[in-house]
């Protein structure tokens, strides 16, 4: 690939600005079987825990309009297997390894960050503050700025490596919540996590997921993402990280107009098993006719008229 | 697994709003498996596809189809499936000489390798779920084991692939109403002189809930296919997963998509 | 229409449940072309502000997957216009008349509603208290249960008609919203209105819309309206008025599992101009399907399992 | 005003990116419309059509096509339009024989019924401003009124009807490389011994403004045929508005759907 895909995040170089949305490409294993990883960006994996979690019950997906709704409950096998099995194995590719990190207390978050920044492989923690899907503990880390600055502290006080937290778009004022955790230390910002939807199923009169609620996701929730990226852009100084129903370059280059360095793809994955290196392919010629040298370039220009 | 371009082959309605459509490889999604071998494609019996049913968002999800059947000579695939809404609506009006992206394919399939040659095999169908049972029985009569099938239905107009099977051995049918076999389920079907060695079942959870109860605690063994909601349909989203017996597996669940979706039947928890 | 349909709004009684969402369908008469409006169970008219508003400038409206986004702005005769010249017209068609109140200050909105609850056809009004599209003087009516309690107070006491009220739902809790405005004395809820959205333009790099942002509907929506209603619907005990991506009488039939007592239809109507109809025709059918008797007893169903 | 079922006759590409589809009205939306009278169709040159091209919700709303020709003995209606992103792609995938959802005819239309046959008129197109222009000329001759007809492309390649106006009356090419007719605009195609009564035009937003400029201050009258995203399309939602001189509409604003999208020249604020 050549330079002009070359984005930074902090200190942080991508050699281009495509990753995996957490818990969208699990640990990467199942989409080898498709492309070999070294194309991507980084990889971000699935969110993790301390401890195990075997997460809800069943359904937990449901489809809507252009969209989706999923309540896996972050099912993952808890950061010391993550460390041990996963991380080894994802070091082949040489790309950046981001590691979403959650938990339902300060002490559990702290305690995985602690252990995962540990891990030389690993170069970023994203700490994931909006679990819809998960019980947590009556705290709520994603939607009151308090706590979510104070979470953001206490974990960047054990982090060796940089944190950027991963925004809830379930609040009345993004832009708040953001400055909140940059206060806190946060080195840049993952935006947006799922919105909170729901189904009902006609035939058993019931929601359509064992866990009634779930986040939704996918290209329904576009417009939304790109205006909090949008607001939030002109209120932090810290890089931001686009996410929320990308599905192809022209849409990157719409995140990156809104202020976006870097951007994830979740389910558009579902759709379409190769649609990370589509996207990368694509770029190019995006970048071509819009006459723009880098990547880089773009992020932030849709404020510039 | 691989993400494949087919060509429609055929797609008809074979009674009411079940349809079965026939594809023909057309090639591997190359541009950007490229470099890389063209896989093989052989898909086993109880394997499923991944289908892309609309090139824009909506409806966004794939929709998982089992193999009914498989022609390696002409790698011609066919499915039998049924319109249930949205997806499957889209998937039916497909044309013949339009192009389906599927990825597969998928799961495991029915274990059958170790079948004795001499074993005596009941296959259980019930409604949509009696497709994929086809592709295996035609496998194992291939492999000369004997195949006695049991097909539960609503109704007679609801009756469907019932002198595939006959093609193959012993058939017997159910229905709720009466219409067409004997009035009951499936399970009516069985009597105290069959003796079999291995079951193969798909349809309804209710059915399988039922064969797996009647079963637990005999010497039968017996392979139950599962449906569940998916998302990636690879192992990558946790979307599918079923309850396991942590005696047999200490995490407590599966995932229908990549373990299943056949699973060993004192496995699961229905 | 059998009386299958028949549903009631507090002491108000509709025919059947399908009604407009405002700013969709103008003052009516764009689809007196299609159809005779009698048809429905009542109408809701656009936006009504005291003073004749022009609106935003072009464009107002971009499309999103599933769904569009626009910055209408409220453009509106006043309301002066809108009782000389709409209600009269517009009760020809003997269903009941709901008026869509708007505005920027308490003062307004208060003069608004005393002016138009004093015409006799008029059987409610809405409270938008929403307004993503206008600057609304600083005051945050749609965000902050504090100020929407008491407009809500405001315009009760001047109020010859029931007052339900519009939320927004670009809050983090919707919950707060909708009891702040219950115990202002809200008769009942209509929810929800547009989430704010944007999409920007590759080729000038701009954001699509001239306002920037705008407001977010269609079915891309409806799995958070669900969920929001269904959330509310515990909480409250107002009817509430379902509205959020409605395209079909299933998604009816889903509103009223969540807790809906009616609905409205907007962005749908742009898309097929006899969707109400159509609607109202496929629900006999789809509550043959379910084995209910009367819509009204699948109102809240969805908790009740 | 209406919603009509159009079967599709004939839907192919005329140039580069450019389609040619012709629409046979099959039926009005009569399920819904029972009882009420089966409205004419008569489409005047200047309306569109409001065409659904998918029947999921994505792409969600409808695409505004301007009638390039009508043909009352076989009720024949066609269009001309450019793949420009998903919703024109998904036109041009019409095949013949299917049908197509469309509202119309819609808008006001050019006003022609007071030009004197007597009168020499001007009619200038820039790109896909051009096709609405066809429909209206064919008009204005069949009252024996002389038409000029002034066309603006990219390049040769992008060109297209041009034999079509030829047999209409004089007809002057431009384009911006010069690889056919002039190089430069339309407007380098009127010279000072132009004598027109009236003219009438539709193309790129720069080309209308530097009209309007240019004859603001003469005796000339003429009609400006504009473009704006919508929503409702029928004059419901306020969507597409243009701003239009306070001396003429005491609101200042107009809807393209349905005030327009042809308005006079004076009147509005480009
Ligand atoms: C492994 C597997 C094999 C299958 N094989 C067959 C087959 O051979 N023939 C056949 O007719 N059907 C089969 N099904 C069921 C088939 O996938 C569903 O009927 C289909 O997805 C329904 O989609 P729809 O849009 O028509 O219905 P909708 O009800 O509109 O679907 C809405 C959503 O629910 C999901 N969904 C609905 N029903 C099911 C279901 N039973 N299982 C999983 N997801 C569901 C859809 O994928 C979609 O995301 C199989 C399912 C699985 C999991
Ligand atoms: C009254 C009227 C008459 C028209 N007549 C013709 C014609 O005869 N031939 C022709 O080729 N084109 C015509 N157009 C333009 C045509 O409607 C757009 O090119 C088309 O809507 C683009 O849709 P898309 O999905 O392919 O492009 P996209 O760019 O993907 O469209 C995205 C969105 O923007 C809207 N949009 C994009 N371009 C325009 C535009 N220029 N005007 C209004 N909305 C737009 C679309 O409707 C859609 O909602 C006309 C437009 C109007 C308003
Ligand atoms: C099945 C599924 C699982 C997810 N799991 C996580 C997770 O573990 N941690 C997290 O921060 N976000 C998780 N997300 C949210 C995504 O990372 C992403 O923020 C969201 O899906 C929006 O992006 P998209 O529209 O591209 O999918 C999950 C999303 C999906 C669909
Ligand atoms: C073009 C347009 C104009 C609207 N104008 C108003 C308005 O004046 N007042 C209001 O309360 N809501 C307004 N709305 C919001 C709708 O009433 C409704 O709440 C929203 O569109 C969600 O419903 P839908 O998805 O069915 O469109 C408008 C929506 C649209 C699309
Ligand atoms: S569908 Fe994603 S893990 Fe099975
Ligand atoms: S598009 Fe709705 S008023 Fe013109």
């Amino acid at each position: 690939m050549s330079s002009r895909l070359q984005v930074k995040l902090g200190d942080l170089t991508l050699k281009n600005p495509i990753m995996p949305a957490s818990g969208c490409f699990g640990f990467g294993r199942e989409y080898v079987n498709f492309y070999n990883l070294s194309k991507l960006g980084a990889i971000v994996v699935k969110g993790t825990t301390l401890e195990e979690r075997i997460g809800n019950p069943t359904p937990r997906i449901a489809e809507t309009p252009s969209g989706m709704i999923n309540s896996i409950g972050l099912q993952n096998p808890g950061v010391d297997v993550v460390i041990k099995e996963e991380i080894p194995w994802l070091s082949q590719f040489n790309i950046p390894i981001i590691v979403n990190v959650a938990g339902t207390m300060t002490e559990d978050y702290v305690e995985v960050a602690r252990r995962i920044s540990n891990v030389s492989e690993v170069s970023m923690i994203e700490l994931n503050i909006s679990c819809p899907n998960v019980k947590c503990g009556g705290i709520t880390f994603g939607t009151d700025p308090k706590t979510a600055h104070e979470l953001t502290k206490a974990v960047k006080e054990v982090s060796k490596v940089p944190v950027f937290v991963k925004l809830s778009p379930n609040v009345t004022d993004i832009v708040t919540m953001a400055e909140a955790v940059v206060e806190g230390g946060a080195d840049g910002l993952s935006m947006i996590n799922t919105l909170i939807g729901m189904r009902f199923d006609l035939k058993t009169r019931k929601p359509v997921l064992a866990n009634k609620l779930g986040g939704l996701s996918g290209p329904a929730i576009k417009p939304i993402a790109l205006r909090m990226i949008y607001e939030v852009y002109k209120h932090v100084s810290v890089p931001i990280i686009g996410i929320g129903g990308i599905t192809s370059a022209e849409d990157v280059a719409e995140f990156f107009l809104a202020g976006a360095s870097a951007v994830q793809v979740g389910t558009a994955n579902f759709v379409d098993p190769y649609i990370m290196p589509k996207i990368i392919q694509d770029l190019e010629r995006v970048l071509d006719e819009m006459g723009v040298n880098n990547i880089s370039e773009l992020t932030g220009e849709g404020w510039n008229y | 697994m691989e993400q494949y371009l087919m060509r429609v082959k055929e797609n008809k309605e074979i009674t009411d709003k079940i349809y079965k459509i026939t594809l023909k490889l057309k090639e591997i999604n190359r541009s950007l498996a490229q470099g890389r071998q063209n896989k093989l494609f052989s898909p086993r019996p109880g394997q499923f596809l991944y289908i892309r049913v609309s090139d824009v968002t909506e409806p966004l999800l794939r929709r998982p189809i089992s193999i009914y059947d498989y022609d390696p000579d002409t790698t011609q695939i066919t499915l039998v499936y049924r319109v249930q809404g949205e997806g499957t609506k889209r998937l039916s009006q497909f044309k013949v000489d339009d192009d389906l992206d599927v990825i597969g394919p998928l799961g495991n399939g029915f274990p059958y390798d170790q079948i004795a040659t001499n074993a005596h095999i009941v296959l259980i169908g019930g409604g949509i779920g009696i497709p994929p049972l086809y592709y295996l029985a035609k496998e194992l009569v291939e492999r000369g084991i004997k195949v006695t099938t049991l097909l539960g239905f609503q109704s007679k107009k609801d009756s469907f692939l019932i002198n595939e099977f006959l093609s193959l051995g012993e058939v017997r049918v159910s229905s709720m109403d009466g219409s067409i076999g004997i009035r009951g389920t499936v399970l009516d079907l069985i009597t105290d002189r069959d003796k079999w060695d291995t079951f193969y079942t798909c349809g309804p959870m209710t059915m399988m809930k039922a064969i797996q109860e009647k079963w637990l605690n005999t010497a039968i063994d017996g392979y139950i296919s599962l449906e569940e909601r998916m998302g990636c349909g690879i192992g990558a989203c946790y979307g599918c997963v079923v309850k396991v017996d942590k005696k047999i597996d200490k995490r407590g669940y599966k995932k229908v998509c990549f373990d299943g979706p056949v699973f060993y039947f004192r496995e699961v928890i229905l």
